[in-house]
C-alpha cells in the first residue's frame, strides 16, 4: 500500500472552499489553493453576488493571510488544473499557475506604478486599480493596452511589481481534492423575458449592491439615469418564471428579494414596492420571520405564475403578470437572479473523473455530503448545485470530515518564535519608529518634521525614521534598530496592521521584544491616504503616535496561557444525527459518549424511507461494534460542569449516575412531528399525516382523490418557521399517487420545493391540482356523506372539494421540554423557534458571514447542535451538519493542550477587585466566564475568550481587562488622543 | 534665621503675583493651589494658564480636600521634566513628606510655598450661604494671632501650623499688616531662586514670633479639653462603642485621610468578608450581631495602620457623616504612637516612618 | 465664530467593520476632515459608558461610533449592546441638561468607505453648527 | 390585595415586633434583620438576631436610615445564603434595593424572608442627630399624619412606598387603630402567615384606597420638585455649580446600596493617569481642579448603577457638602429606567437592562445614513 499524502489540494475560491481551506490548515494540512483569477475574489463566490447586503468584508481574508503568513496555505493565482492522475489518499495533479504581476502580499499599494504608467485608457491608466475590492487596492494590468514600457516596475520600491511573470507548470501529490469553483449567474441574453439591458428601468440586484459599494444602500443606490429617485418598484426573482434550465434558484433568492424590498421601504419610506415570485421559498432558519417583516413594513407580496417585464418610454416599465392580465407600471425593476449550472463541469469531469447531475451541477453521492463519484475528490459549495450560504460553508468544514479519510497524519506546525528576554523591572524607555514606507510617505508629510515633534513629547525616549518594515531586509534593519536604540517599548507608525500584524510581530520578535511591548499604529490609514492639509496632518499624526506611546507604556509582558482539551466526546441522541456524528467521530480515533434517551437507538424510524432506513440501520451496527463509542440508551444528561474541552457531564443511566469527561458535545435530539386535533385529525381514520400515507397508498385503490393540507403546524403564529421538509415530502407522494391514478389536489400556501428531482415540475406536468390559500385561513375538514369535504379559500372563493384521504403535511416541532432541559444543563441557548441556535441573530445573510469570519470551531463553545436539534432538515442535510459539526470538532480533538486562539489578548480579571457580580459572565457572547464558587470572582476560560472586550466595558470595578485593554490603558490613550 | 523678602502688598496677591511670575518666566510649568471652582466652591487646581491665577486662593480658610493627599495623586511617580510651584497648609504639607516616603509620590522638582497656618472652618460651612462672609472675620483673626472660635476642632487643636519643609514660607500668624505686607521666608536654594528677580525688600529674621508661641499654647489647651470631653483617657470598649456606634461604614474619613494611600483598603479586601456561617457561630455565641459587622475593626485597624504618620488635618472629622469625632480620636492616638518613636510626621523627610508591626498585637486585643 | 472654529472629533470605531470602512477609505484615497481623530476598540461592545463620558469632559467637542450593522458583529451582539450603552448615556446626558447631541452613534461597515467619511464630514459640520463642547475646556468638572 | 390583619396595640413599632416575635417563636424564620438603636442612643443599626427580647427592643421603622439595609443584608449573604432562616425587615426602598443586589450576586435571597411596611420616609439623618428627640417625636407624629415636609426630598416625592417585592408586607395605612395589614406577596409569604393562622383573604380596599392617595400626593410632589430641581442644576452651568463643591469623598457612592463594588471604577487606577497627561488637560484646560474628575465620576456612577437606583437617598443624607445627589440622581434614574422599561427591584427573575438586548429596538439612538453627506465638509472623493 502507498503511503497516504498529507497535503490538500483546492480548486476555486466558493467560500465553501476558503472554509475548508481555513479547517484543514488549523487541523495541520498543507493546503494547496488553485485560484483560476489574478486576484482574491476576480471569480465572485455566491455570497459576493447574492448577500442581501452590499458590502465585502475583512473576515473572508484574514484566515488566508493568516496560514499563507504561517506557511501552511500555498495559493497560485492564475492557476488552472491540467491533470489528475493516482488516486483517493495519493493524487498525482499537474496544474499550471502565473504568479500575480503585482504581488499583492509584498505590494505596499504606494501607487507609484500608477502614477508612472504612461497610457491611459478611459478614465483610468493600464497600470490600474480594481475598484470591485475593498479593503485593500489590487493593482492590475490591461494587458491590451499595456506597451510594458516597464516604467512601473522601475518604480515599484519594493519589487512587488514584476511584468514578465512565467507560467510554470508545477506537480503535486496529494491526499485529497476539493472542488470549489466559482458562481455564475445569468449573462443578459438569459434575462430578455425581463427586458433586462432594454430599459434604463431594469437593473440587477447584484447592481444595486454594486452601485452601493462604499455606502451601503442608501437612496443613491436605485437612483434613475436621470437622477430622478424613483417612487415604485417591483423587485422580481427571475428563476421563478425564466425558461427551464437557464438558471436555477436557491432560497437565497426568496430572502435576497424580501430583504430588498425591506431595504427601500426603510429607505424611502413613501415608497411603493412589490416583491414578485412564485413561492416564498425562503425556508432557512429565521427566514420566515423575515418575510413578515417585510409584510409589516409595508411591502407588497405577489405570487404569480408568469411573469414578464416590459419596457416603457422613459424611465418606466410595465411588469405583466399571471394569467388574467395583472400589470403594475413602476419606476424601477430589480432582478433577483439564479445561477446557472457551471461551465468548469466538463472539463473537470474529463480532467478528474467527476460526474455531472441532470442539471449540469456536480453530482454528489446519495447520503453524503461532499463525496463526488470519484473517491478522494470531494465538491462544496455552488459547484455541486443551488444552495444556500450556510449549507455552502458547512459543506467546507463538511469536506475536512471527508477528505480526512483519505489523508496521512497532518503534518504542518507553524514555525516557533524566537527567543525573547524579559524586560520586567526594567525602566520604561519607549521608541517610536516611524515607516517612511519606502518614501513614499514623504510625498505626502514632513516625515522629518513629524519626527521632531514626536522626540519632543513626553515619554518619547527616542524617534527615528525607517525605510520600510513590511519586506524582509526592511524587517530585519527595523528589528535591528530597535535593538540599537535601546528601547524596551515601541511605537510603530506604518500601515493597518489588519493586513501586517503577523510581519509586525515578527519584527518585535526578531528585536527580542514581546509583541505586547510593541504598539501598532496606522500613519498610512489615519493620516496619510486620508488627509491633505500638510500642518493639521502634523497634529493628527502626533495624536496617533501620542495615543500609541500611551497605551504602550501601560503594556506589559504576561505569560500565554494554555489549557487542556479532552479527546473525548459527547454525543446526546442516538437517532440519525447523532449516530452519524459518534460513528464520524470514532472513525477518527476519539471515544465517544452516546446517550440515547429511549430504549433503542435510530431515533424516528418510522419517517424513513426507502434506503435512508439500511442506512440508519448501518450507523447503528457501526456504533455498536465501535469499541471506541460507548452507548447508554435509557439514559439522559443531568448535569454538565467545566467549559469547552473539559466538560464534565453527569449522566442518569438505568444503572445509576455515570460521569464522563468531554471536549466537545453534539447535542443531537432531534425533533418531533406536530400533532393536531384540528382538521378531524384523530376523529376520522381518513385524515392521515405525511408519515402516514406511504402505508396508505399501499393499498390505494378507492383512493379517487386526495388532499393534501401544507403548513400544518408551520409558518403560522405558533411556529414562525417552515418546517422545510414537508413539500418535497408531500409532492412525492402526490406524485406517486397520481402515477397509480388518484386524483390529487394540494392546498398550500408557498410550495417550497427544491433539490435535484424538481418534483414540483413533475407534480404539475402529472396534473397534480394545486391550490393556494391564504396566510390565515387554513382549509377546513368535515366528514360528509361518505367522503370528506374540504373548503378552501381559493383567491377570495370558497371552494369545497370531496376527498377520500385527507394528507395533513403536519410540521416539524421540536421538542421544548427536552429542549429546554438539554438548554439548561449545558447552558446553551435555544432560539426563539425551540431549536438550538448556532448564531444569535435573525438575520438573512448572518450565517455565511459570520460562518466564516468567526474562529467558527470555538464560537459556539464546544457545543455542536447538529440535525434536527439546530433547525428542520432533511435526510442527507442533517448528515451535512453532523459532518460539518465533527469537522469543527476535528480541528480541536486530539491536541491534548493548546494555547488559545486570542491567548495574546485574552481577557484578565484582577482577583482582588471582582466581587463576582457576574455581569461579565452575562454579557460574555462566548461564555468564556464563570464565577468560581469558592472565591466567588470571575474565571476566564481562555479559549473561549475572543477578546471582544465587552467584560471590561460592562464592569464597574475595573477588575476585567484585557491584555490590550485595560482601564488603565483606554482612559490613557483617549486622553493622549485629544491632548 | 533665614532670609526675608518682604513685598508691599497683601499675602494672597503676593503669592498670586509670584506665581503668575513663575509661570510666565517659566520657571515652573504649573502651579498648585487652592483656587476658586465656578465662584462657588474652592477646590485645589493645577493651573498653567497665567490668567487664571487670579482664581487662586491660596490662603482660603477652607479644606476641601487634603492638598499633600492631591498633590501626590498630580505628581505620582513618573518623571517630569520641569519644575510645579506648589502652595499647601502645614498640615497639607506634611501628609505629602510622609506619602513622599512612603513612595507615593516624588518630591523633585517642586517649589513649596506654605505658610503660618490659622486653621480652617468645616468643610460642610462652605455650603452655608455665602462662605465670603467668613472670610474678613477669619483675617481679622490671623492678624491678631487668635484662632476662629468655629474653626474646625482639629484646627483648632493643632500645634504644628508652623510649616516644616517647605521652600518658602508665607508669615500670616499675628501679622497685623498682612493686608499691604507679605514676607517671604526662604528656607531653601529653590526658594531663594524663586524669589530671584522678584521686587521687595531683603532681610533676615525668625517665623516664630510671640504671636505664634501664644498661639501655640492656646491651642495646647484646647486640645487637652478636646480629649477630656471625649473622655479618652477611659474609653474602654464601651465608650468607643458609644463613639462608633453610629458608624455607617462609609469609610470616607479613609477616602479623604491624605494618609491612607492604598488602592484597596485592607479592611474591605476580601478576606474581611464573612462566611454565612460566621453569622451563624456569632448568633450562637451572643444573642445578636451587628451587621454590617466589624465597625470597630475597620476604626481600629485603620488607626494602626496609619496613626503613626497621622498629621491631624481633621480631614475624616469634616466628613463624617454622622458627626464622630474621628480626627479627636485618631490624632491622639496618632500622636501618642508618635511621641512613643519620637517621630514627628511630615517633619523630617529622612526619618522613615517608625515600624509599627510591635503594637499590632497590643491594639488587636481592642478589636471586639 | 462658527467659521474659525476647528473642532476636536473623537471617532471611536471598531476594530472590525468600522475600521474597515476607515480603511476602505483610504484605499480609496478618500479625504475626511484631519481634525477627526480616531480611538479603536475591538468591538463597540467594548466601549464602556466611561470611555463615551470621558472623551465629552477631555477634549472632545463631538464623539461618533461606528460598529458593525446589526447582525454583524464580529462578537455577536456587541453592537446591540454597545446601542443600549449609547442611549443609556444620551439619556444621562438629556436629563441633565448637557448636549446628548454631541453623541452620535451609526453602523459603518467595512466597505463602507464612503459612508465613513461621510460620517466624519457630517459630524463635523454638525459640530462646527454647534459650537464648541462647553464641558471640554471647563476647568471646574 | 388581600391580605388580613394583626394586632397593633402598642403602636405600630411594637405591633411589627410582636409580629416578629411570633413568627421567630413559631419557626417561621430562624433569625430577624431590623434596626436597632445604638448603645449610644443617638442612631440605629442593623442587627441580626434570634433573641425575641431583642427583637422586641429594636426599631423597625426607624426615624432615618443610616445604613441601607440590602446593604446590611448583602454583608450577610454576600458569600452565599443565609446561614439559617432570616427575616429582613426593611423599607420598601431596602426590599427593592436587596432585589437588585439580588441580580448582582452581592445578596442571596434564598434563605431570606423579605418583609416589608408602608414607609412614610424618613427624616435627614444630620438633622435627626443634631436632636434625635426631637426627631423621634417628628417622626411619630409622621407615622400618624404622612404629611411630608420635615421628610427628606426624596422621600417626600417616592412613589414606592409601599407593596413591593417583598414576601411580606405590612400595611400601616388605612388600618384601624391598634391593627396592621399583613399581605402576603409571595409563597414563601403565605408560608408565614399560613403558620401564624392569619387568614389572609380579606379585601383591602381601605389601604388600597389610602395608598393611591398618598402615591397621588407624592406623583404630585414629584412632578413640583422636578421643576425645582431642574431649574437647580439642568445645563453645563447649574450642573458644575452645584458639583462645585464635591470634596470628592465618596459617600455617596459608598452608602449607596447599588454600588456594591469593593473598589470604584472611579477611585481605580484606571484613572490614576500619569503627570503628562494631568499637565496636557491642565493645559487644555487653563487649570486642572482636584479631586479630579468630579463630573464624571457623577456622571459615570450614574452610567454603573442608575438603571437599579431604588432613589433611596441615603447618598444625599452622606453628603457632607448638602448637594442634593439623591435628587438629582433620582431625577436622571427615572428617565433612563423609562428608557428600558425596567423597574428596578420589582421582578426578581427580569435581567439587568445592560447584559441584554433586543435586536429591535432604540432606533432612535443610530443615526441614519439615508443619503450620501453633500454639505460643505463632505468627501471629494
Amino acid at each position: 500500500m502507498t503511503e497516504k499524502k498529507s497535503t490538500v489540494l483546492i480548486y476555486g475560491t466558493n467560500l465553501g472552499g476558503y472554509r475548508a481551506a481555513y479547517a484543514l490548515c488549523k487541523k495541520g494540512y498543507k493546503t494547496i489553493q488553485l485560484n483560476r483569477g489574478s486576484y482574491v475574489d476576480e471569480y465572485q463566490n455566491q455570497a459576493l453576488t447574492q448577500l442581501p447586503f452590499d458590502f465585502g468584508w475583512i473576515c473572508g481574508h484574514m484566515p488566508q493571510r493568516l496560514f499563507k503568513g504561517l506557511g501552511c496555505l500555498t495559493d497560485h493565482y492564475n492557476a488552472e488544473l491540467l491533470e489528475v492522475s493516482g488516486k483517493a489518499g495519493n493524487f498525482r495533479v499537474k496544474f499550471k499557475k502565473k504568479d500575480q504581476v503585482v504581488n499583492n502580499f509584498a505590494c505596499i499599494e504606494c501607487g507609484r506604478c500608477v502614477e508612472v504608467c504612461p497610457v491611459t485608457v478611459g478614465d483610468r491608466k493600464a497600470m490600474w486599480v480594481n475598484p470591485k475590492v475593498g479593503w485593500e487596492n489590487i493593482y492590475l494590468v490591461d494587458w491590451e493596452n499595456c506597451t510594458r514600457c516597464g516604467k512601473c516596475e522601475e518604480v515599484c520600491p519594493t519589487g512587488a511589481l514584476k511584468l514578465d511573470r512565467p507560467e510554470e507548470t508545477l506537480e503535486a501529490d496529494v491526499g485529497a481534492i476539493i472542488l470549489a469553483p466559482e458562481f455564475e449567474g445569468p449573462d443578459a441574453s438569459d434575462l430578455s423575458l425581463f427586458a433586462y439591458g432594454r430599459s434604463p428601468s431594469v437593473i440587477l440586484n447584484s447592481e444595486t449592491a454594486r452601485r452601493s459599494l462604499l455606502t451601503n444602500f442608501t437612496e443613491d443606490s436605485v437612483r434613475l439615469p436621470s437622477g430622478k429617485l424613483p417612487e415604485s418598484f417591483a423587485v422580481v426573482v427571475t428563476p421563478h418564471f425564466n425558461k427551464p434550465g437557464v438558471e436555477y434558484e436557491n432560497y437565497n433568492l426568496s430572502v435576497t428579494a424580501v430583504d430588498r424590498a425591506i431595504r427601500i421601504r426603510t429607505t424611502l419610506p413613501s415608497s411603493k414596492v412589490t416583491v414578485f415570485l412564485k413561492d416564498y421559498r425562503g425556508f432557512g432558519k429565521n427566514h420566515y420571520r423575515w418575510y413578515q417583516r417585510a409584510l409589516e413594513l409595508g411591502v407588497n407580496v405577489v405570487r404569480t405564475d408568469k411573469l414578464s417585464v416590459h419596457p416603457e418610454s422613459g424611465e418606466k416599465a410595465t411588469v405583466k403578470y399571471g394569467s388574467d392580465g395583472g400589470a403594475v407600471g413602476v419606476e424601477l425593476v430589480i432582478l433577483v437572479t439564479g445561477q446557472k449550472s457551471p461551465s468548469q463541469m466538463k472539463r473537470l469531469s474529463e480532467v478528474c473523473g467527476v460526474k455531472p447531475d441532470s442539471r449540469g451541477f456536480c453530482h454528489i453521492r446519495r447520503h453524503s455530503s461532499v463525496e463526488t463519484d470519484v473517491d478522494g475528490i470531494l465538491a462544496v459549495g455552488e459547484f455541486s448545485g443551488p444552495k444556500g450560504n450556510p449549507e455552502t460553508i458547512w459543506e467546507g468544514c463538511a469536506s475536512l470530515t471527508e477528505a480526512i479519510k483519505y489523508l496521512g497524519k497532518p503534518e504542518f506546525t507553524p514555525p516557533a518564535p524566537p527567543p525573547l528576554t524579559s524586560r520586567k523591572g526594567e525602566e520604561i524607555k519607549v521608541g517610536v519608529f516611524i515607516c517612511s514606507c519606502f518614501d513614499t510617505f514623504r510625498d505626502k508629510m514632513d516625515l522629518e518634521l513629524l519626527r521632531t515633534r514626536t522626540q519632543e513629547l513626553y515619554n518619547v525616549d527616542h524617534a527615528e525614521i525607517v525605510r520600510g518594515c513590511c519586506t524582509p531586509p526592511t524587517m530585519k534593519e527595523t528589528a535591528e534598530r530597535i535593538k540599537a536604540s535601546g528601547v524596551n517599548r515601541v511605537v510603530l507608525a506604518a500601515c493597518t496592521p489588519l493586513q501586517k500584524l503577523l510581519k509586525y510581530r515578527n519584527t518585535m520578535m526578531m528585536a527580542g521584544l514581546n509583541p505586547l511591548l510593541a504598539e501598532f499604529v496606522r500613519l498610512r490609514e489615519d493620516v496619510i491616504y486620508t488627509h491633505h492639509e500638510r500642518d493639521k496632518m502634523l497634529e493628527k499624526g502626533l495624536s496617533v503616535i501620542r495615543a500609541g506611546v500611551a497605551r504602550v507604556r501601560l503594556g506589559f509582558e504576561a505569560p500565554t496561557p494554555k489549557d487542556k482539551f479532552l479527546s473525548e466526546t459527547l454525543v446526546i441522541g442516538g437517532g440519525l444525527a447523532g449516530l452519524s456524528c459518534a460513528t464520524e467521530l470514532a472513525a477518527n480515533g476519539f471515544k465517544v459518549t452516546l446517550v440515547e434517551r429511549r430504549e433503542t437507538l435510530g431515533g424516528n424510524l418510522a419517517y424513513l424511507e426507502g434506503d435512508q432506513r439500511e442506512y440508519v440501520d448501518s450507523l447503528i451496527e457501526k456504533a455498536q461494534a465501535s469499541s471506541l463509542i460507548t452507548v447508554f440508551t435509557k439514559s439522559t444528561v443531568e448535569n454538565m460542569t467545566g467549559y469547552a474541552g473539559n466538560f464534565d457531564v453527569g449522566i442518569e443511566t438505568p444503572r445509576g449516575r455515570v460521569a464522563v469527561g468531554a471536549g466537545v458535545i453534539m447535542i443531537a435530539t432531534g425533533a418531533g412531528e406536530y400533532e393536531t386535533t384540528g382538521f378531524l385529525r384523530g376523529a376520522d381514520p381518513r385524515v392521515v399525516t405525511q408519515a402516514e400515507l406511504p402505508s396508505r397508498m399501499e393499498k390505494s385503490q378507492g383512493l379517487k382523490h386526495v388532499v393534501m393540507i401544507q403548513c400544518v403546524g408551520s409558518r403560522n403564529q405558533e411556529h414562525r418557521y417552515c418546517s422545510r421538509v414537508c413539500c418535497n415530502q408531500a409532492l412525492a407522494h402526490a406524485v406517486e399517487l397520481r402515477k397509480k391514478g388518484s386524483e390529487v389536489t394540494v392546498l398550500y400556501r408557498d410550495m417550497t420545493a427544491y433539490g435535484e428531482d424538481n418534483l414540483y415540475e413533475k407534480a404539475v406536468e402529472l396534473g397534480v391540482q394545486f391550490v393556494r390559500f391564504p396566510d390565515d385561513d387554513y382549509p377546513r375538514v368535515k366528514a360528509g356523506d361518505g367522503r370528506l369535504q374540504v373548503t378552501v379559500n381559493d383567491a377570495g372563493r370558497e371552494k369545497t372539494l370531496n376527498a377520500d384521504l385527507v394528507a395533513l403535511s403536519t410540521g416539524i416541532v421540536p421538542d421544548m421540554r427536552t429542549n429546554e432541559a438539554i438548554s439548561r444543563v449545558l447552558g446553551y441557548p435555544i432560539d426563539a423557534d425551540g431549536f438550538f441556535d448556532s448564531d444569535a441573530n435573525g438575520y438573512p445573510y448572518e450565517e455565511a458571514i459570520k460562518r466564516l469570519t468567526k474562529p467558527f470551531e470555538l464560537a459556539s463553545n464546544c457545543i455542536f447542535p447538529v440535525g434536527l436539534a439546530h433547525s428542520p432538515r432533511s435526510f442527507d442535510e442533517t448528515l451535512l451538519t453532523c459532518r460539518d459539526m465533527v469537522g469543527r470538532a476535528l480541528v480541536l480533538l486530539g491536541k491534548g493542550a493548546f494555547m488559545p486562539p486570542n491567548s495574546m489578548y485574552v481577557a484578565e480579571v484582577k482577583e482582588d477587585f471582582c466581587v463576582g457580580c457576574g455581569l461579565c459572565v452575562d454579557v460574555c457572547p462566548y461564555s468564556a466566564r464563570v464565577i468560581d464558587p469558592i472565591k466567588r470572582v470571575a474565571v476566564v476560560r481562555p479559549f473561549l475568550c475572543d477578546s471582544c472586550g465587552s467584560c471590561v466595558a460592562i464592569c464597574p470595578n475595573d477588575a476585567s481587562s484585557l491584555r490590550d485593554f485595560t482601564g488603565k490603558q483606554s482612559i490613557a490613550v483617549l486622553d493622549a488622543t485629544l491632548a | 534665621m533665614p532670609k526675608t523678602l518682604t513685598v508691599n502688598r497683601g499675602a494672597s496677591d503676593a503669592v498670586r503675583a509670584l506665581l503668575r511670575s513663575l509661570i510666565e518666566g517659566g520657571k515652573v510649568e504649573g502651579v498648585f493651589t487652592l483656587a476658586r471652582v465656578n465662584n462657588k466652591g474652592v477646590g485645589y487646581a493645577l493651573i498653567r494658564d497665567p490668567e487664571k491665577i487670579e482664581q487662586a486662593e491660596p490662603f482660603y480658610p477652607w479644606m476641601p480636600s487634603s492638598g499633600g493627599k492631591q498633590l501626590s495623586r498630580l505628581v505620582s511617580l513618573s518623571r517630569r521634566p520641569r519644575p510645579l510651584a506648589v502652595v499647601l497648609r502645614p498640615c497639607e504639607l506634611r501628609a505629602f513628606v510622609e506619602l513622599v516616603k512612603l513612595e507615593q509620590c516624588r518630591r523633585d522638582k517642586l517649589v513649596l510655598i506654605s505658610s503660618t497656618c490659622g486653621g480652617v472652618y468645616p468643610v460642610e460651612t462652605l455650603s452655608d450661604g455665602n462662605p465670603d462672609d467668613r472670610v474678613p472675620r477669619y483675617w481679622n483673626g490671623l492678624k491678631a494671632g487668635e484662632g476662629q472660635p468655629d474653626a474646625r476642632d482639629s484646627c483648632r487643636a493643632c500645634k504644628h501650623f508652623i510649616p516644616y519643609n517647605a521652600d518658602l514660607t508665607v508669615a500670616l500668624v499675628g501679622c497685623g499688616d498682612l493686608d499691604e505686607k507679605c514676607t517671604f521666608f526662604v528656607n531653601s536654594e529653590a526658594g531663594q531662586a524663586c524669589l530671584e528677580g522678584q521686587g521687595g525688600v531683603w532681610g533676615q529674621s525668625a517665623v516664630e514670633t510671640e504671636a505664634t508661641e501664644k498661639l501655640a499654647a492656646a491651642r495646647d489647651a484646647e486640645r487637652e479639653r478636646q480629649r477630656e470631653e471625649l473622655h479618652l483617657g477611659s474609653l474602654g470598649i464601651e465608650g468607643l462603642v458609644g463613639i462608633f456606634g453610629k458608624c455607617v461604614g462609609c469609610r470616607s474619613c479613609r477616602e479623604v485621610c491624605p494618609i491612607c494611600y492604598c488602592t484597596l483598603c485592607d479592611f474591605d479586601s476580601a478576606k474581611y468578608e464573612n462566611e454565612p456561617a460566621w453569622f451563624a457561630r456569632e448568633l450562637n455565641s451572643r444573642k445578636g450581631v451587628r451587621v454590617p459587622p466589624a465597625t470597630l475593626l475597620f476604626q481600629m485597624g485603620r488607626m494602626v495602620h496609619m496613626s503613626v504618620s497621622c498629621v491631624g488635618c481633621g480631614m475624616c472629622s469634616d466628613v463624617c457623616p454622622v458627626n464622630i469625632p474621628v480626627a479627636t480620636l485618631f490624632s491622639s492616638v496618632g500622636e501618642a504612637n508618635q511621641k512613643l518613636f519620637d517621630y514627628v510626621p511630615g517633619k523630617d523627610e529622612s526619618q522613615k516612618p517608625p515600624f509599627v508591626k510591635a503594637e499590632l498585637n497590643e491594639l488587636e486585643n481592642l478589636t471586639v | 465664530m462658527a467659521e474659525s472654529f476647528d473642532p476636536k472629533i473623537l471617532y471611536v470605531m471598531c476594530g472590525w467593520c468600522g475600521t474597515g470602512g476607515a480603511e476602505t477609505a483610504s484605499a480609496y484615497g478618500m479625504y475626511y476632515p484631519e481634525n477627526v481623530r480616531i480611538f479603536r476598540v475591538n468591538c463597540t461592545g467594548a466601549l464602556s459608558t466611561v470611555h463615551m463620558l470621558r472623551p465629552l469632559l477631555e477634549g472632545a467637542d463631538g464623539l461618533v461610533i461606528s460598529g458593525c450593522h446589526p447582525g454583524d458583529c464580529h462578537y455577536d451582539d456587541g453592537n446591540f449592546m454597545a446601542r443600549r450603552k449609547v442611549a443609556l448615556v444620551k439619556t444621562i446626558l438629556d436629563s441633565l441638561g448637557l448636549d446628548s447631541d454631541r453623541l452620535w452613534f451609526r453602523y459603518v461597515a467595512h466597505g463602507e468607505a464612503r459612508r465613513f467619511v461621510d460620517t466624519a464630514a457630517e459630524f463635523t459640520d454638525h459640530i462646527k453648527s454647534k459650537g464648541p463642547n462647553p464641558l471640554a475646556t471647563r476647568s471646574d468638572t | 390585595m388581600k391580605g388580613g390583619q394583626v394586632d397593633a396595640r402598642g403602636g405600630i413599632q411594637a405591633g411589627i415586633t410582636s409580629f416578629l416575635k411570633e413568627a421567630l417563636s413559631k419557626g417561621c424564620f430562624d433569625a430577624v434583620m431590623i434596626p436597632t438603636r445604638v448603645p449610644a442612643g443617638d442612631s440605629f443599626a442593623w442587627i441580626l438576631t434570634d433573641n425575641e427580647d431583642l427583637v422586641a427592643g429594636a426599631s423597625p421603622l426607624p426615624p432615618v436610615m443610616p445604613v441601607q439595609g440590602a446593604r446590611a443584608l448583602s454583608s450577610i449573604t454576600k458569600k452565599g445564603k443565609a446561614p439559617a432562616k432570616i427575616a429582613a425587615v426593611m423599607r420598601p426602598c431596602e426590599v427593592r434595593a436587596a432585589v437588585e443586589l439580588g441580580k448582582l450576586k452581592q445578596v442571596d435571597l434564598a434563605n431570606v424572608t423579605l418583609l416589608s411596611m408602608d414607609c412614610p420616609g424618613v427624616l435627614e439623618l444630620s438633622t435627626y442627630l443634631s436632636d434625635p428627640t426631637k426627631g423621634d417625636s417628628e417622626f411619630s407624629r409622621l407615622l400618624d399624619k404622612w404629611d411630608a415636609e420635615s421628610l427628606r426630598p426624596v422621600c417626600r416625592s417616592c412613589t414606592h412606598f409601599s407593596a413591593t417585592a417583598s414576601d411580606i408586607h405590612l400595611g400601616l395605612l388605612g388600618a384601624q387603630a391598634e391593627r396592621l395589614y399583613v399581605m402576603p406577596l409571595t409563597p414563601e409569604g403565605s408560608r408565614v402567615t399560613d403558620a401564624l393562622n392569619i387568614s389572609a383573604d380579606q379585601e383591602l380596599d381601605s389601604w388600597q384606597a389610602k395608598v393611591d392617595e398618598v402615591r397621588q400626593k407624592r406623583e404630585e410632589q414629584r412632578r413640583k420638585s422636578e421643576v425645582e430641581l431642574k431649574e437647580r442644576v439642568e445645563g453645563t452651568e447649574k450642573l458644575l455649580a452645584t458639583l462645585s463643591t464635591c470634596i470628592g469623598c465618596r459617600n455617596c457612592m459608598r452608602v449607596c446600596p447599588i454600588c456594591y463594588c469593593r473598589q470604584c471604577f472611579f477611585d481605580s487606577d484606571a484613572l490614576e493617569g500619569e503627570v503628562a497627561a494631568h499637565l496636557s488637560r491642565a493645559e487644555r484646560k487653563g487649570s486642572l481642579r482636584f479631586p479630579l474628575d468630579t463630573l464624571l465620576f457623577h456622571l459615570g456612577r450614574m452610567s454603573h448603577m442608575s438603571l437599579s437606583c431604588v432613589e433611596c437617598g441615603t447618598c444625599e443624607d452622606a453628603c457632607p457638602m448638602s448637594i442634593p445627589v439623591g435628587q438629582i440622581f433620582s431625577h436622571v434614574a427615572r428617565r433612563t429606567q423609562e428608557l428600558f422599561k425596567y423597574d428596578p427591584g420589582k421582578n426578581r427573575y427580569e435581567p439587568l437592562p445592560l447584559v441584554t438586548y433586543e435586536q429591535d429596538e432604540l432606533h432612535d439612538f443610530e443615526q441614519p445614513y439615508v443619503k450620501t453627506y453633500s454639505g460643505k465638509g463632505a468627501a471629494d472623493a
